[in-house]
């Protein structure tokens, strides 16, 4: 009965072309170590939810595993731009959905609540409706006040990384949840990568992902680096750095790693 | 003018913008407004509520990060929490005061344009995105713009695409201070930083330089200022911004 | 820059007519002490938010302070009819604004949202939307599909009886939270009542309800009696089968009693 | 009849339609429903999950309230939250398996009324309001409703009001089991308790009583079902909805 597999098993089910949201914001409790693994397992076309993204979102680019993005930031903050997604993008090889990061939610949200959109006061004086398709509008029924409306997003999975999971699924988040716990609810499966795998009955914390919503555990230590997993790890700058002054080397180096199994 | 002074001017003068009691966020990438916010909450504007991406209600960071604004040390101190999801939905209903936001383009009506340089469909350059800005900037009280470079190709006349506009009030760079006119919603000159002048500022915007019916002269940088930014942040985070 | 205020000066603030959420569900944590002060002043004409209502709600109708009710159930479950309200109703005295429990959460969300309604899948099949107003439709602009939808919903005032506050408006929850976050976020004010006020600086938990949200917070002991606030006490059922027995008796000793200070 | 053997045979038979791995709801005053998502996950349905208003997961509660299923104390033993908001978002989305739900009047085609008696505008009884199942009963799975009486006036022709309509799937009473058809989604006679017979049953319902295509005797209680629920509500919470 219990749900940990193994990394690759894990990420064995995730087909071509799926729709992957990620938990994590930034260079923060990303599921690291299983974007690297469908790097491993050549998944290709593959599109991807998020906020704010990062690491995750570029490997993929880098590794010619995307095929489009739905998100509000893709970049490394102060340490520059996402140049394999921005390259992608530029190339035609990527279509960026732009989002506002409140308008991903949005989506999520109908996805949560089992309608086909979701209205949201946002998005005035914008070109990105006109120029994305994500947003359109109706007229409030109640108030005859035109509304930008943002279509249901449905991740076909959403992978998260925690610092603390059971064999039965349930999770924990150690401080910020970021956008995690709403990704976990609009997605039709959730696989949790965790830094710990504790027994079900005992827990001294109460869990914020309750374990029947998950359809996989993995043990994924250090399975947000070189992004963190605060307070277990900081943000490893260095291997980032490298990363981004030769992403084709680390994309190799991926490549032939053994996953941890 | 160096960076090193820009970034206390930005970072000052963001601070003094914050007044007491307001509801004041930044997102990512955005290291002078969080020196900023705790500078304000230390001297003239102590009841402000400081909100940010890992939803730390309040927080006093013991350091800031080289690299992130979304980083989980911004809950530090923090009693409560209240993530990103609620201050968008905060900010729609109209009750988020301050946001922080950029471009890579602003134009003369405070619209920014994070998206992309060319065309959407066919990019000369694909930037990141305008994050949460074409949702915040229109539904927050006042938005705060921040600029780290002031030049022609910056300030424009008119943006490759607007990613979002709405309620800017002032645009601060390395030279100075814009403030939108309430008559016709354009940005003009509201301030000079001592270091520069506004013939300066005048060569180096892309759109026309008028100033603000409430221009006025912006005073230097005190002590007890450079003092706390300092104490505040005292790796230097607010310079990360300047390569 | 305390928030700490009497009952006496929270509830003075609430206008006749105005439009109060409460928190809790059925008969625990809801906040009765502050309903009694409101009887006490003799406020009027109120109107009341509410998933499922018991005491809170039947207690005003009984001190005639009711003009209408937004709720999916208003009962006292296996003790019976909420029987001043039904006769409210029955006497057209008070209206019923009859929601499922599903329709009161989506209405407080749009108004959390900035938006003038939210979408919901229900209703399929029942007559409410055409009798209650409460409902109506309109097409989503992505799939074509008839999607019910349901007005916001923003209380002037939400009202919850938690179990530990601080003087600046934090706010625990120990243990069900039912609808009171949602709430919170959905109204145009806050007021908190509360077992326990402490320190600012000592908490030893994490508030849900973040103090910036909060107007005023009020020392309330029992605040929730004879209703549950568990764990610190349960339904006190006897009290509340005497009320239900003689209700006139129970608003007259209200009337008569002091508040707390 | 009597009363407690009604109320075994109904709880009995609510845990003998949960299904392994199904995620089960009940609402307030629901102590049958509650005692019996217990019971079937201590025999054929271990891993059944259990839903509630106070949000606990898989409670496993050491006593039943006698007059609210709303009670915190159903959260007892559960190691996470899902709050009835998440509960009724799961049901939205399709992915609630069962909700136990109930009517004053339920009619021939498992559509409730819990509204009122007479017209909504001017009732001549004003009911408690229908909770979550307008909501619910459209988008849940499998409806499973129940009576504590038995009788014209609650098994009805005509509703007076539709309050909720929907997934209805069984209906239990203290005489036996309708199960809707899937031909004409028409409520038919699935199985009559032991102690009753489908004259009885005939004779108390509103509306007409035809066999179902997979009518089954009803096996009476076990040994074991009858020790369990004893040992799950030993104070007897499951009789609490008979006066």
């Amino acid at each position: 009965m219990s749900k940990q597999v193994t990394l690759q098993e894990a990420v064995s089910v995730i087909s071509d072309g799926a729709l992957l949201a990620f938990g994590g914001n930034a260079l923060h409790r990303s599921p690291i170590a299983f974007v690297k693994e469908l790097i491993r397992q050549g998944r290709k076309n593959l599109s991807v939810i998020k906020t704010a993204g990062a690491l995750d979102v570029d490997l993929l680019a880098a590794a010619k595993s995307l095929e489009s993005v739905y998100g509000g930031y893709i970049g490394f903050e102060m340490l520059g731009l996402a140049q394999n997604y921005r390259k992608g993008v530029q190339n035609q090889e990527i279509i960026a959905h732009e989002h506002a990061c409140a308008s991903v939610i949005a989506g999520l949200r109908a996805s949560i609540y089992g309608v086909s959109f979701q209205p949201i006061n946002g998005f005035q004086g914008s070109e990105l409706p006109e120029l994305t398709g994500q947003v359109k509008y109706v007229d409030c029924p109640f108030t005859g006040k035109k509304t930008a409306v943002i279509p249901a997003i449905r991740p076909d999975y959403t992978v998260i990384h925690v610092h603390i999971a059971d064999e039965q699924g349930n999770a924990y988040i150690d401080g910020a949840v970021f956008e995690d716990l709403i990704m976990v609810r609009a997605a039709e499966k959730v696989i949790v990568t965790a830094e710990k795998i504790i027994s079900s009955d005992s827990w001294a914390v109460r869990p914020q992902v309750p374990g029947f919503l998950v359809e996989s555990v993995v043990l994924a230590e250090h399975g947000a680096a070189p992004g963190s997993c605060e307070p277990f790890y900081s943000v490893d700058k260095e291997a980032v750095v490298n990363y981004l002054k030769d992403p084709e080397s680390y994309v190799a180096e991926v490549k032939e790693d053994e996953a941890y199994v | 003018m160096s960076n090193i002074q820009a970034a206390d001017y930005i970072t000052v003068a963001m601070a003094r913008l914050i007044q007491d009691g307001e509801l004041v966020f930044h997102g990512v990438a955005s290291p002078m407004p969080a020196i900023a916010i705790q500078l304000a909450k230390k001297l003239h504007a102590k009841k402000a509520v400081y909100l940010n991406i890992p939803g730390g209600v309040d927080a006093e960071p013991s350091s800031f990060s080289f690299y992130s604004s979304a980083d989980p040390v911004l809950r530090e101190g923090g009693v409560s929490d209240f993530p990103l999801s609620d201050i968008f939905d905060l900010s729609a209903r109209g009750a988020l005061d301050v946001a922080f936001l950029s471009g890579a383009q602003i134009d003369g009506y405070g619209r920014l344009n994070l998206s992309a340089i060319g065309s959407y469909d066919k990019p000369k350059v694909r930037l990141p995105g305008g994050a949460g800005s074409a949702a915040l900037l229109p539904t927050v009280k006042r938005g705060i713009l921040w600029k780290t470079n002031h030049d022609k190709r910056s300030l424009v006349e008119k943006l490759d695409i607007i990613t979002a506009a709405g309620n800017t009030e002032y645009v601060i760079t390395p030279l100075g201070i814009f403030k939108r006119s309430v008559k016709d919603g354009r940005l003009r000159l509201f301030a000079v930083f001592p270091y520069s002048s506004v013939e300066e500022i005048e060569e180096n915007t892309g759109f026309k330089v008028e100033k603000h019916e409430e221009f006025t002269e912006f005073p230097p940088l005190t002590e007890e200022e450079l003092q706390l930014i300092q104490s505040i942040d005292q790796d230097g985070s607010r310079y990360s911004e300047f390569k």
